[in-house]
């Protein structure tokens, strides 16, 4: 698994390549934990277009960051996931909590629209 | 060569390592793809081996003591059959660890059972606390995943700290 | 897990079927990419793996009659061990079988042993007539292939007919 | 393993997708066979753009129809083969008696060249 940040205003935007499983879920909540800890950021964009596996540890990576960011008002999202991850995503209700999104951009507009 | 795929199978085993969880879901889904299974099947019967195998080695043995798994798949009428199996810890009680969120560990959300039934289309877990843990799977050429799973989680998501350690009563499976 | 790796293995068990051979292929692969081996590396293995699980599906069994073929990989002092094992009718004459085209199927072009060598760094091969074969290599990481396979291979292939029987004299390996 | 051909005066095109092993290679030789039969082209062009894998049981099935149509003056060339597989075929020493081009295109001129 690789990941490489870009910081916005507000938000940290994370692009993870790569299988987000046991083996690489306690490395991803690190990493965007300290990310998330150095830019001082509320809300955590995920794009997962290169993330070609995940399953109930990396969905637990991700929850967990929803869950450390929600309670100060911050928000998670997820972008252009692939179909096959974007189908467990689904099947796990995650898009109730963790909105799911086509493009980067879409997503980061829609963390504007809430304003941070 | 045909009719001798009819009785195929593998055996993979391998120590209880997280890094190894990768190669079992590869090995089992180049095994599978001799049937006629869609790349959807095949996603459906990864996520299944990795929770499966996932679960021998985050809980079946004592942290930095990794026995082995031994993952069995076989082609029998047309389904897959897929067997994950340890010689850990095993579990107390198999229909509570199968419940919706419950877990042992603080960090983890307690899905691994639920995803493997929303995948496959049978889930049977055979334990003995002390002997070991037995999961075996079904995934026919064709079958749909289960809708969703069930409501519940993302109630126990939501909230700020780690799932319950205890299933609540509503909490069916 | 990093230092666990260091002792990292898997045993992969399946019938001698043309169409496992794939599935040795992928699993190998994906346990060797542990280590810092390149694309090449990677490519090289799978070679090896390939060779030496064809000849167990070719030559070990008696047609139709599949017999058990077990691969073990192993992570040891930064190489790749690997071994391929069948409890088939052996090899009468190791030393004949390894030469450069030499191959007991009119079809083939006994080339499988002359790869395996090109492509790792050690092969030995261990059988008993009637008891199996056992081919045991090494790869490091970042060996290099070796120069090319030999001359006489080329002629061999040139010619009108399958590949001769039995080694000339100046097939040396 | 996928064939596709396409003929062309006294020359096969054969595309060739996915692994050459054991497994495939007799399939491929049948079908290669059946279509030089056919067509009654005295030269084959391999186009492995989409072969993955090849080993010695995938170049023996490529060899032999070296040696099917060499008597008969006919040629055999391998074009647009991905670097892993190309490797392969080069440190078998196959360039030496069918060369490998790098498009479709230049493996058809080549034939031209001798005439057919
Ligand atoms: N192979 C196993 N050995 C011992 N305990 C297990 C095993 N698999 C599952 N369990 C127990 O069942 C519980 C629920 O498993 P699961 O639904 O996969 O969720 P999670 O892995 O997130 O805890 C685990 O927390 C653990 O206590
Ligand atoms: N696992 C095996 N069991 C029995 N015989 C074998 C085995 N592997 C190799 N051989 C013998 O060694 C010969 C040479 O093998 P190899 O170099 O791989 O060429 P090929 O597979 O093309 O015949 C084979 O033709 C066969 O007679």
């Amino acid at each position: 698994m690789e990941i490489s940040f870009e910081r916005r205003p507000g938000v940290v935007v994370a692009r993870i390549a790569g299988e987000l499983d046991c083996y690489t879920a306690p490395t991803l909540r690190e990493v965007l934990d300290r990310e998330l800890d150095a830019s001082g950021a509320a809300s955590l964009v995920l794009n997962l277009r290169d993330a070609s596996f995940i399953d109930s540890s990396g969905l637990g990576a991700i929850l967990g960051r929803y869950r450390r960011l929600a309670p100060g008002g911050g928000r998670v999202a997820v972008c252009e996931a692939q179909p096959s991850v974007r189908r467990v995503l689904e099947l796990a209700g995650i898009p109730r909590i963790i909105p799911l999104y086509p493009s980067e951009e879409q997503a980061l507009e829609a963390q504007k629209a809430v304003g941070t | 060569m045909t009719a001798g795929q009819a009785n195929n199978w593998i055996i993979l085993e391998l120590p209880g390592l997280a890094t190894n969880v990768g190669v079992a879901r590869v090995a089992v889904a180049a095994f599978a793809a001799q049937l006629e299974f869609t790349l959807n099947d095949l996603e459906d019967i990864k996520l299944a081996v990795s929770e499966a195998v996932s679960n021998a080695v985050l809980h079946a043995y004592p942290p930095g003591e990794p026995g082995t798994v031994r993952i069995r798949a076989a082609l029998v009428d047309g389904e897959l059959e897929l067997t994950v199996e340890d010689r850990g810890r095993g579990i107390d009680d198999v229909d509570r660890a199968r419940q919706t969120g419950f877990s042992t560990l603080p960090d983890r959300m307690g899905m691994g059972f639920v995803f493997m039934e929303a995948f496959m289309d049978l889930v049977e877990v055979a334990s003995r606390p002390g002997e070991g843990t037995t999961v075996r799977m079904r995934k026919r050429v064709g079958s749909e995943p289960r809708a969703e799973v069930p409501d519940q989680v993302q109630w126990d998501f939501a909230g700020a700290g780690p799932g319950p350690a205890h299933p609540r009563p509503d909490d069916s499976d």
